[in-house]
This record gives structure tokens, C-alpha cells and sequence, in this order.
């Protein structure tokens, strides 16, 4: 009988407590939901959500590009004249190189960060967008270069009018003649035309 | 008012002697069981008519709320209530009729015949004279009656509830 | 508006039908409703004479009892009903019938 | 305006007057109904996100998305309405319309206000005890219609379940009944006028002070039996085993569309009605906690009925907000233990508040 008298007194006050709790919760504590589309959460400092590289610091050393694990990031640098001025690096430093292609193809990336840890001018970094998917898996291929098609041709075909400049030059002095300058211009575009169709 | 309580009326009572047709002469016997829902609510409209309101209230609670979900009860728990048929059978039908028929013509002949006493009781609420009548001259059969309950509740789960035979 | 005949003429196709119940049915739960049906009618009759004839409520206070009466009943009658199924594996009257000697 | 009023004086024309006013009564209820069964939904997310520290929906119709019920509600009437190959079609069809019509013809004797009643039957309270166990025929109608023998031992499970309950429920409306001496919902309403220090849950206000005091612990136990059983009788949690939305299949399984949303819109209407029977027997009724904030019937009869009606209407309210809020504090209770509540602890202690009571009535009511 009294265990009988007591599961009652227990069951009542429990009840109550749990009430309290949840009466608790209803009105004083606040909703730790957000409203997403108008209220954007601000990322963690160091959430590794998406690679990003503001091109202007590039030093184009290709340095990311050698220290990936599973070569997604693909590079394409020409030599800058001389005479040429392209802006200073972060450092202080002249820039050398004009940068024609660099994509990081996300589908692959397993976002170890090495080539966050390599870069020497914190060119490329961690960013941390909200919305980093996508529809379809080309736009996870990624080109950085905000330069045009145009741009980039103009870039190459200075480039190749320099260095058969600069062959003529050695040429003249009687060096051993080679071919070599002429096959290097067609440095591997690897991949890029596989995936990225020529739709956009 | 007259023409529209006529009309409800007499749709109650095609209700309660329809449904009750409908429990005697369905082949399913879940149909028949549902079927006693409205002679239930056609019998309690009709001693609604009969200005016996609490009664009316009584046969909607006990008969449909507890007699009839017994009754259902009872027909899952006896039959194999494996396909959706029930089917349900009935014997001796055309046989049966010669003495309905004949139980039919007594009780016409003696509604019609026998004068019946005419002293209709004025439409009051009932609730406080029936509990009078029952504290007072039917003290007896009302406490027989909670007896009863009392007994066939103890009867019913001692015969319902399962027990190994000793044998 | 109504008189009598009205209600003793629905009480008594009720009775009519609740022993056509009783005596043709073969499931044990539908003889059950015919008798439900057969005490419906009753009552009925309880209650229409106590309006129409007594004019006091003594027909009602009998109704009453008849209510509370089928409920015991109903519920014995299950009880019972539940007992044959277990033991016989039917709930038809006619399969019943070691006592028919 | 000459004809309207000799219409109106005409007695052979007062049934078509009274028809009319019980007809526009009767549409007037079922939207109320509905409107709070749409209300009550959203209340109910409402809660449910609070609780959980969560917002609800916000999104749709602006303000705290108030019209997300709404839009639910178009989407049940609009979508198809699967009806099973191997249910018994007459019967499925049937059920939701009875479970339907049985919680609403309840709302008949449910006193809104002074004058805002459907009937003020002598037998009001009794009557919506006995109307609500038709919902257990419909329930079970529907469980083996669907022909699922899942959805059958749901609605067997939640047939026992209100049956039993309708046991506790009765015994501690009896207290109520007891007081007041009669079964009319305006009589049991009105034994508790002025100030909340005369409800029948704080001692009723009928018999002198030392009365009042002494009733006081067994009234409140009523109302808590009354709340609790209650609960179980229109299946909210932690009684709601009949339908167990995700865990444990209930009766309803086999619906879909619409039918399923008057299975849905009858269990909304029927908390509205157990709280409005709690409200007019135990919490005053259409009486405002304070008597001056209420308008008496001398001064303007329509206003008296529009703030009775307020008062009844924001009880029933906060009740059903309570219901709520239990559902969403305590786990369900498993079906050994709701028959151990039922039979074990609701039963013997009502029948005890009950002896308790009526000598005090007794005594008292010298």
C-alpha cells in the first residue's frame, strides 16, 4: 500500500518537474533554430568549407600545385616581360607571372589544406560560403582567373612572340639549334576540357 | 414544426426497423453488428419522442458506448478474423417464418384489439423523478441491480480470462 | 401526434426481428444481437405505455433496469461465447451440442 | 423592414424563425470548429517548438506563419484520396464521417455563452458523455474496415482505451453534478457566477464558507481526474496509443487525404470539447474570473453573450494549451500501464472524491 501511495507521489511530482522543464524552454529560453535564408550563422574561423584564391596575390609558384595530394589544382603561369609592370605581391615583391589558368576541380578535393599551408603569399585560403553546392558537377570546377577568353589568347600569343624573339636572339649567337622552345607552349591543359563541356 | 418532427420521426424509425432488418438478414456478421449502431440511435431518438430524455441518453451510453463494443469485441475474438468476408450463415430460414408469422398476428391482433388506457404523461424533464423513483420505490431492484453488475463483472472476467487446464 | 399503435407496432417488428435472429442465426454473437434487439423492443414498450397509458415514470425506471440488465448479459454471454470458442474452435450454436446426449 | 416585422410577429411563421436560427447556429459552429481546429494545429507546432527551443513555422502568411494550417488544409482537400483495393469500401467510407459528426454533435449542449448554446437540454452533460461513445463504433469501424490487421489492433487497443476511461471521466464529472443538483450545462454553469473564489474547482460557490473549504482538496482532485482522463479519451499524448503517429501503427493508417484530415479535425474538436466541459464544470464557464470584468445581461444582453463567450472561449483556450504542453513534456505511457492508471489509481480515488463529496453535500446542505 505504501508503494502504492508512493508511485502516485512520484508519478505527480515527476510530471510536474517535467512540466517545469519544458515551461522552462517554452518562454525563457530563446530558439537556437535561425531563420536561414534571411539570418545567415556566421562560419567558424577555421571551418574548411571551400578553397578560394584572390588571383591577384598569386605569385603563381606552382607550389599548391606540386603539394597536392591528388593534383585537383591545375596551374598555367606565362613569364612576364622584363619590362613588363603586373602589380607587386603581397610582400612587396614584383609579380612575374601572368596567371592564364588556375582551376580546382572541388569534385576531388578531399580538403586536406596542404596547399593552404604551403602558399607563401596567403593567396590561396580557406573561405567559408554558406552556399558552396551546386546543381551539377561541373560548376564544382572552378576557374579563378578573372580573365577572358581574349585576354588569354592575347597573353599567349605575346608570349609566343617572345620567346621567338628570345630564340632568335640565341639562335643568332650560333647556339645549337632546337626545337624546344616551339613544343613548350603546349603545356598540358589536363583534364579541363573532359569535364567542363564547352557550353558556358 | 408539426410536419418537420413527423418527418424526422418516421425517418427514425425506417432507420431503427431498416437497420434492425439489416442485423437479422446481412450475410456479413460485421455488418450486422454495425448495422445495431443505428437500431441503437433509432431506439434512443425514439424515446426521445417518447419525452424520456434521460433515457434516451442511457441507450445511447450503455447500448452503444459499452453493449455494442462488446458485441464487436466478441465477434472479432470468436471468429478468424483472417479475411474481411465474416461470412455468417443462417439455417432454417423459410422454417422460421411460419412462427414469426404467427407471433406477428398475436401481437397485431392484440394491439388493435385491446383498449389500451389512455393517460399520456405531460413532457417534463425526467431526470430528477426517475432518480426519486429509483432512491425511493425501486430501491430494491436498483440495488439488485448494481448486484447483478457487480456479479456479472466478476463472472465475466473469471469466464474470459484465460487459465491452464489442471488436468 | 403519434399514439400508441405507432410505437407497439415498431416495438413489435422489432421483436419479430430480434427472434428471427434468435432462431435462424447460427453465429453465437448474432443471436446475441437478436436478443439485444428483442430487449430493445421491450423497452420500447416500457417506455411508450409509461408516456401514453400510466402517465408516470415507472415504465421508464423499467427500461432502465432492462438496459442495465443486457449489459450483464452481454457481458456474461461474451464471456461465455469467448470460453466456447476457445474450447471448441467455433461460435456456431448448432456445433454446440454434447449435452444433446 | 413592415414585412420583416410582421413576418416575424406571425407565430405560424416562428418554426421557419426558429429553423433558421438553429441552422445559422449550426453553420456558425462548424466553422467555429474548424477555425480552431486550424488554429489549434498551428498552436500546437507552436508549442512543440517552444518546447524544443525550436521557432515553427514562420513562413507562411507572415506573422509566425499563421496560415501554414492553411495551407496544409488545401493540400489534404486537393490531394487524391487513396481509398485501398482490399478495405471494406462502405464501412471505410462510413467511419470518418461518424467519428466526425458524433465529436461535433457534442458542441450542442456546449454552453458558449449566456445565450449562445445550441439546447440547453436538461440532460446537457449526460448527453455529451453518451454522444462521445459513438466515437469508439467509429473507430473501430474504421480500424477493420481498412482491413490492416495493424490498423485493427489500433482500434482495439483505443476502443479498451476510451471505454476504460470513460469510467474516471464520468465519476469525477459527477462532482460538479453533485454540487449544482442538476445535469443542464447552464445550470452547472451558473452555480459558479461571480469571481473565480466560487468555482466548483476552488470549493463552488452554492453552500456557505466552511463548505467551500473543506471541498476544496476533492474538487481540485476531480478536476485533475476529469483533465487527466480526459486526455484519454481523445488521445493525446501521453495517452494518444491509438495513434502513435510514427511508432506505433493506429487506427488510421489506411486513410489518406481528406478523410484523414476529418479524423485529424475531430480530434481537435474534440480537445476544444473536453476542455469547454472542464471550463463550464469546473472553471466557471462563460463567467469572468473577476465580476467587473464582465457586462451583465440589464445593461447590454448582446455584449454579455459576445464577453461570456470571450471568457469561455480564452478558458477553453489555455486548457487546450495545457494539453498541449503535456503532450510535449511527458513520453507515452504503454498500454499495461494506461489500464494500470485507469483501473488502478483513477478509479478507486474518484470513487472515493465522490463518497467524499456527496457527505459533504450532505452535511452542508442542511
Amino acid at each position: 500500500m505504501a508503494a502504492y501511495f508512493k508511485d502516485i507521489w512520484i508519478g505527480v511530482t515527476t510530471i510536474i518537474a517535467g512540466m517545469a522543464v519544458t515551461l522552462r524552454h517554452m518562454i525563457f529560453e530563446r530558439a537556437i533554430t535561425i531563420q536561414y535564408p534571411r539570418e545567415i550563422k556566421e562560419m567558424y574561423p577555421r571551418a574548411r568549407a571551400k578553397l578560394f584564391n584572390t588571383i591577384e596575390d598569386c605569385e603563381c609558384c606552382y607550389k599548391c600545385q606540386r603539394i597536392c595530394p591528388i593534383d585537383v589544382i591545375f596551374i598555367k603561369g606565362l613569364r612576364a616581360g622584363k619590362d613588363e609592370d603586373i602589380g607587386l605581391l603581397p610582400d612587396g615583391k614584383p609579380k612575374k607571372m601572368h596567371i592564364i589558368q588556375f582551376d580546382i576541380d572541388f569534385t576531388k578535393c578531399i580538403y586536406c589544406g596542404l596547399c593552404v599551408d604551403v602558399c607563401e603569399q596567403k593567396s590561396l585560403h580557406w573561405e567559408a560560403p554558406q552556399e558552396a553546392s551546386t546543381v551539377t558537377r561541373e560548376e564544382l570546377y572552378i576557374d579563378f582567373t578573372n580573365i577572358s577568353d581574349e585576354e588569354k589568347q592575347a597573353l599567349i600569343a605575346k608570349d609566343e612572340e617572345r620567346k621567338k624573339a628570345k630564340a632568335a636572339m640565341k639562335k643568332k649567337p650560333g647556339a645549337k639549334p632546337g626545337v624546344k622552345p616551339a613544343a613548350k607552349p603546349a603545356v598540358d591543359k589536363p583534364k579541363k576540357d573532359e569535364i567542363k563541356p564547352e557550353t558556358d | 414544426m408539426e410536419f418537420l418532427s413527423e418527418l424526422i420521426f418516421w425517418c427514425f424509425v425506417v432507420l431503427t426497423v431498416g437497420s434492425a432488418a439489416v442485423v437479422v438478414f446481412h450475410s456479413r456478421i460485421i455488418y450486422s453488428a454495425f448495422a445495431l449502431l443505428f437500431t441503437f440511435v433509432g431506439v434512443g431518438a425514439l424515446y426521445l419522442y417518447l419525452s424520456a430524455d434521460f433515457l434516451a441518453a442511457s441507450q445511447l451510453l450503455i447500448y452503444v458506448g459499452a453493449i455494442l463494443t462488446l458485441i464487436i469485441f466478441g465477434v472479432f475474438l470468436t471468429t478468424k478474423v483472417m479475411s474481411i468476408d465474416l461470412p455468417e450463415q443462417s439455417h432454417q430460414r423459410f422454417l422460421a417464418l411460419i412462427p414469426i408469422t404467427l407471433i406477428g398476428i398475436v401481437i397485431l391482433w392484440v394491439i388493435l384489439q385491446t383498449p389500451w388506457a389512455v393517460n399520456p404523461a405531460e413532457a417534463a424533464p425526467t431526470t430528477k423523478e426517475l432518480g426519486r423513483l429509483l432512491m425511493s420505490r425501486y430501491l430494491v431492484p436498483f440495488e439488485l441491480a448494481s448486484v447483478l453488475l457487480l456479479a456479472a463483472l466478476i463472472g465475466a472476467m473469471r469466464l474470459a480470462r484465460y487459465f491452464k487446464m489442471e488436468e | 401526434m403519434h399514439d400508441l399503435n405507432v410505437y407497439l407496432f415498431i416495438s413489435g417488428a422489432l421483436f419479430l426481428l430480434g427472434l428471427l435472429a434468435v432462431i435462424t442465426r447460427k453465429n453465437a454473437v448474432s443471436v446475441l444481437m437478436g436478443i439485444e434487439l428483442i430487449l430493445n423492443s421491450a423497452g420500447l414498450n416500457f417506455v411508450a405505455f409509461s408516456h401514453f397509458s400510466t402517465g408516470n415514470l415507472s415504465g421508464q425506471a423499467a427500461a432502465l433496469f432492462v438496459i442495465i440488465v443486457a449489459a450483464a448479459e452481454a457481458a456474461v454471454a461474451l464471456a461465455v461465447f469467448l470460453n466456447i470458442y476457445r474450447l471448441k474452435g467455433t461460435s456456431e450454436v448448432n456445433k454446440v451440442n454434447i449435452l444433446q446426449g | 423592414m413592415n414585412v420583416l416585422t410582421s413576418f416575424c410577429n406571425n407565430p405560424a411563421n416562428w418554426f421557419f424563425i426558429k429553423l433558421a436560427i438553429s441552422l445559422i447556429y449550426m453553420v456558425g459552429m462548424i466553422t467555429f470548429v474548424s477555425v480552431f481546429a486550424l488554429f489549434a494545429i498551428w498552436l500546437e507546432r507552436k508549442i512543440s517548438a517552444w518546447a524544443q527551443d525550436r521557432l515553427g513555422p514562420m513562413e507562411t502568411g507572415g506573422f509566425h506563419g499563421w496560415l501554414q494550417t492553411v495551407a496544409d488544409m488545401l493540400k489534404l482537400l486537393l490531394k487524391e484520396d487513396i481509398i485501398p483495393d482490399a478495405v471494406d469500401r462502405p464501412l471505410f467510407k462510413l467511419a470518418p464521417y461518424i467519428v466526425f459528426a458524433s465529436s461535433f454533435a457534442a458542441f450542442a449542449t456546449l454552453p458558449f455563452a449566456a445565450n449562445l448554446i445550441g439546447t440547453d437540454l436538461n440532460i446537457g452533460i449526460y448527453y455529451i458523455v453518451a454522444i462521445s461513445s459513438l466515437v469508439v463504433i467509429a473507430i473501430i469501424m474504421a480500424g477493420w474496415a481498412s482491413n490492416n490487421k495493424w490498423s485493427l489492433f489500433g482500434a482495439m487497443r483505443s476502443a479498451s482505451q476510451m471505454i476504460s476511461y470513460e469510467v474516471p471521466v464520468a465519476l469525477a464529472l459527477l462532482i460538479p453534478i453533485l454540487m449544482a443538483g442538476s445535469l443542464s450545462m447552464q445550470d452547472l454553469v451558473s452555480v459558479q457566477a461571480g469571481g473565480f473564489w466560487n468555482w466548483t474547482i476552488f470549493g463552488g460557490g452554492g453552500f456557505k464558507l466552511p463548505f467551500t473549504v473543506v471541498a476544496l482538496p476533492f474538487t481540485v482532485l476531480a478536476f485533475l481526474i476529469y483533465f487527466w482522463a480526459s486526455l484519454a479519451e481523445v488521445n493525446r499524448c501521453p495517452f494518444d496509443l491509438p495513434e502513435g503517429e510514427s511508432e506505433i501503427i493506429g487506427f488510421h493508417v489506411e486513410y489518406s487525404a481528406m478523410r484523414f484530415g476529418m479524423f485529424f479535425f475531430a480530434e481537435f474538436a474534440n480537445m476544444f470539447l473536453v476542455s469547454g466541459v472542464a471550463v463550464a464544470l469546473f472553471l466557471g464557464g462563460w463567467y469572468a474570473p473577476l465580476p467587473f470584468l464582465e457586462v451583465s445581461a440589464e445593461t447590454s444582453p448582446v455584449l454579455h453573450n459576445i464577453i461570456g463567450a470571450f471568457w469561455f472561449i480564452s478558458k477553453s483556450v489555455i486548457l487546450v494549451a495545457v494539453q498541449m504542453w503535456l503532450r510535449w513534456t511527458l513520453p507515452r505511457f504503454r498500454v499495461d500501464q494506461l489500464m494500470h492508471v485507469c483501473w488502478k489509481v483513477f478509479l478507486p480515488f474518484s470513487l472515493a472524491n465522490i463518497l467524499i463529496v456527496s457527505l459533504l453535500v450532505v452535511l452542508f446542505n442542511q
